[in-house]
């Protein structure tokens, strides 16, 4: 009985379909699941959809799989640091819907958490508005944003065990890693240190290990 | 001292020790240098507690990063955590000030500050920033590069939230908006209220102590 | 074996290792003694893998205690989170199975186990476990211990959920909720198929190979 | 200049007052926060309305303020244990609204995190429908369910440092406390172990201190 969840890359490579949502933890180039992009490259699948807090730099992190036009549509915060994304978005190739950083990651949270959606007061009176609900509760309005849940997630971590726990450190360490790996019919991480069963203390888990499917040590 | 760290200083004065700050890229990152002691800095991608940046060295980690992508050292009682509780953290009213970049403010202290034509990169954190924090101070310089009003009667560009802002500190001046509109409150050695008043479009009330910004 | 461990000894078999699995109170909490190697147990105070319950030694600990109160140890690979998270579990859709005792189960798969006429003592995590859960076990004698049938046409008592029952296991049979309307499936050596249908108030569709269940 | 978030008794007892919102962390009797339970004790407030998961059992945790009379009004999950809640419940002294646990932490979490409510299926089709909206979203029904915020918390944690930062350990250890800790205008905690700043890694801290006001050592 094989309980690890510990995958080979070629394992990993053939979960990757075309048309999938696609959702990547990470933020600013720094600590991307670089080794996972490389998997959803060398699947040759198309016409993703990305959920990403940003877009990488040029060359970097979700950048390598726009360039390599694999993605149809983002949902993102900002893609200010990379020309590539926004040429692509200026001749029509690929479509960017921008909303709020922290409505990205509590509808992300939403998709992993079971729930629905979430009120925000952020976005009221601006574009972020348009077509969305606005409901009021206890007096007072909110804008209605609605889950994001993915195919597939895509982060890394500093630690995991075979069960898939997995532990943080840092800022760009924990970003929205923690919550994109929860969001996904298919969570799949990528550790820089494998730890035996029982080595991350219950205290240190962030990701209980149920919601994580594959790891790449 | 030059333009930028001349608004970073002064917006940096509003900070209060035991205060937990975010601050943004350009020149709001500049504040740190200037703030009091016990005053903690934010970073949207997951830390309270942002240290002085480090190019080299042990204390370099690929996992401590600010939002703008620059290592730092923490300081000790830093905390680390994921975006979620980051944007809590900013939502929850216990963030003291957010000091951001402006394009254009409004008479009611509306901010344009994420998308300008042409250039509609993404707003990032900066809306749930102006809904959250308890103060918002906008540091810019008052006009435009080729001398337009950036302080405006409405906003053209698209907002980033809508009566939010606190305080608009500039190379020139500091404007307060207040429920009677805004206040021209300090100004600058060199200038007059006239020119201040010419360089933006909304009616300016001074402040009845209007004062003297100093320079060093 | 008496009806209690007979009813949670068939409910375990429903897991397969690798299960997370939530256990309510009563006759529930005895499925972690029967359950395959590999199965994780999680409780709503904030744990999944919970182990052996202990009564005094150097592990007992007031920070390691299941959702009914009782001191455990945490096996390997155990994690530990707040209530928040606790329930995220729970409705994602990644919990394999909860088994919860019941007092109504309907034709249509409602159930009703949290309230009773003069007794509405709160429904706990029970409503999330129902809606979040993707198999639903109700572990439950057949009938009152008046006799009076506990699967019901339409429950009478306030619903817990409503569609969301997978299997009944009882001490005489196991019936489970399909598109078609109930269906026995599983019998206790010594019971008749007629018996059972006298004792429910949904006409019962057999199963094709109705299975004699194993006493030991 | 005083950082140090450490309080003495005298100090808190002398933050409860009449008719507040006091949300309670802890579960099942266990790893409650009886020193400050004590104190709200102390402070002879009363009116309160208590937040809480529970009632405990009698002579225990959130019981204590039930019985000396001080609590008006809760929003639980569960009363069960409590014959005395009970009663007063029966009796019409205490009202007591009770909520789905999954339903009742998302409201807490939301007031500490400044959202306005979230959207769950939970409790459709059930009594906790009544009076609530039914809100669509991506083609599916839920409950909105409304942000809970509290006057003061009062929580525990095994280990706190002078900011207040705060660690924890084990499922009760953990329960309600971290996000409890987040959702009130005053934040205080009693804490097991008092470190040094810095004593507490930065990924260990799963509530930062910017959320606690006072501590009891």
């Amino acid at each position: 009985m094989e309980l690890s969840k510990v995958r080979t890359i070629e394992q990993i490579v053939a979960s990757f379909k075309d048309g999938q949502i696609i959702a990547i933890g990470g933020q600013t180039n720094h600590y991307m699941p670089e080794r996972l992009i490389q998997c959803v490259l060398d699947s040759g699948a198309k016409h993703l959809t990305v959920y990403s807090i940003d877009s990488s730099d040029p060359n970097m992190g979700v950048s390598r799989l726009i360039e390599a036009g694999r993605v149809d549509s983002m949902i993102t915060t900002h893609v200010g640091t990379n020309p590539l994304t926004n040429a692509r978005i200026q001749n029509g190739s690929l479509k960017a819907e921008l909303i709020p950083m922290g409505t990205f990651i509590e509808r992300i949270r939403c998709g992993g958490m079971g729930l629905g959606g979430v009120l925000t007061k952020t976005g009221l009176g601006t574009v972020v508005e348009e077509g969305k609900q606005v409901i009021e509760a206890d007096g007072q309005q909110y804008l209605l944003e609605t889950a994001l849940h993915a195919d597939v997630a895509i982060t890394r971590c500093r630690r995991a065990d075979p069960l898939g726990n997995l532990a943080y450190r840092g800022s760009s360490g924990h970003a929205s890693h923690p919550v994109i790996a929860t969001c996904a019919d298919l969570s799949i991480v990528e550790c820089d240190h494998f730890c035996d069963l029982g080595e991350i203390g219950p205290d240190e888990v962030k990701v209980p290990g149920m919601f994580v499917d594959m790891i790449l040590v | 001292m030059d333009n930028r760290n001349f608004i970073a200083k002064r917006a940096a004065a509003y900070f209060q020790p035991g205060d937990v700050v975010n601050l943004g890229i350009g020149i709001p990152s500049l504040c740190g240098s200037y703030a009091a002691d016990g005053v903690l800095f934010q970073s949207e991608n997951g830390f309270i507690g942002i240290g002085p940046t480090v190019n080299e060295g042990l204390m370099k980690s690929e996992r401590f990063v600010n939002a703008g992508g620059i290592p730092f050292i923490p300081v000790p009682g830093g905390s680390a955590f994921d975006v979620a509780m980051s944007f809590g953290v900013i939502r929850s009213g216990r963030l003291a000030a957010t000091v951001l970049g402006g394009l254009q403010v409004s008479a009611k202290g509306d901010l344009a500050n994420w998308a300008s034509p042409g250039r509609a990169f993404g707003m990032g954190g900066a809306m749930d920033l102006c809904n959250g924090a308890r103060k918002v101070i906008v540091a810019m310089d008052l006009v435009t590069k080729d001398g337009k009003p950036k302080v405006v009667n409405q906003c053209t560009m698209p907002l980033t939230a809508i009566h939010c802002v606190d305080h608009i500190v500039t190379d020139r001046c500091v404007i307060n908006v207040t429920k009677e509109g805004l206040v021209l409150a300090e100004i600058r050695k060199g200038h007059t209220v006239e020119e201040i008043q010419a360089a933006v479009e909304p009616q300016l009330l001074v402040a009845p102590n209007l004062i003297e910004m100093e320079e060093d």
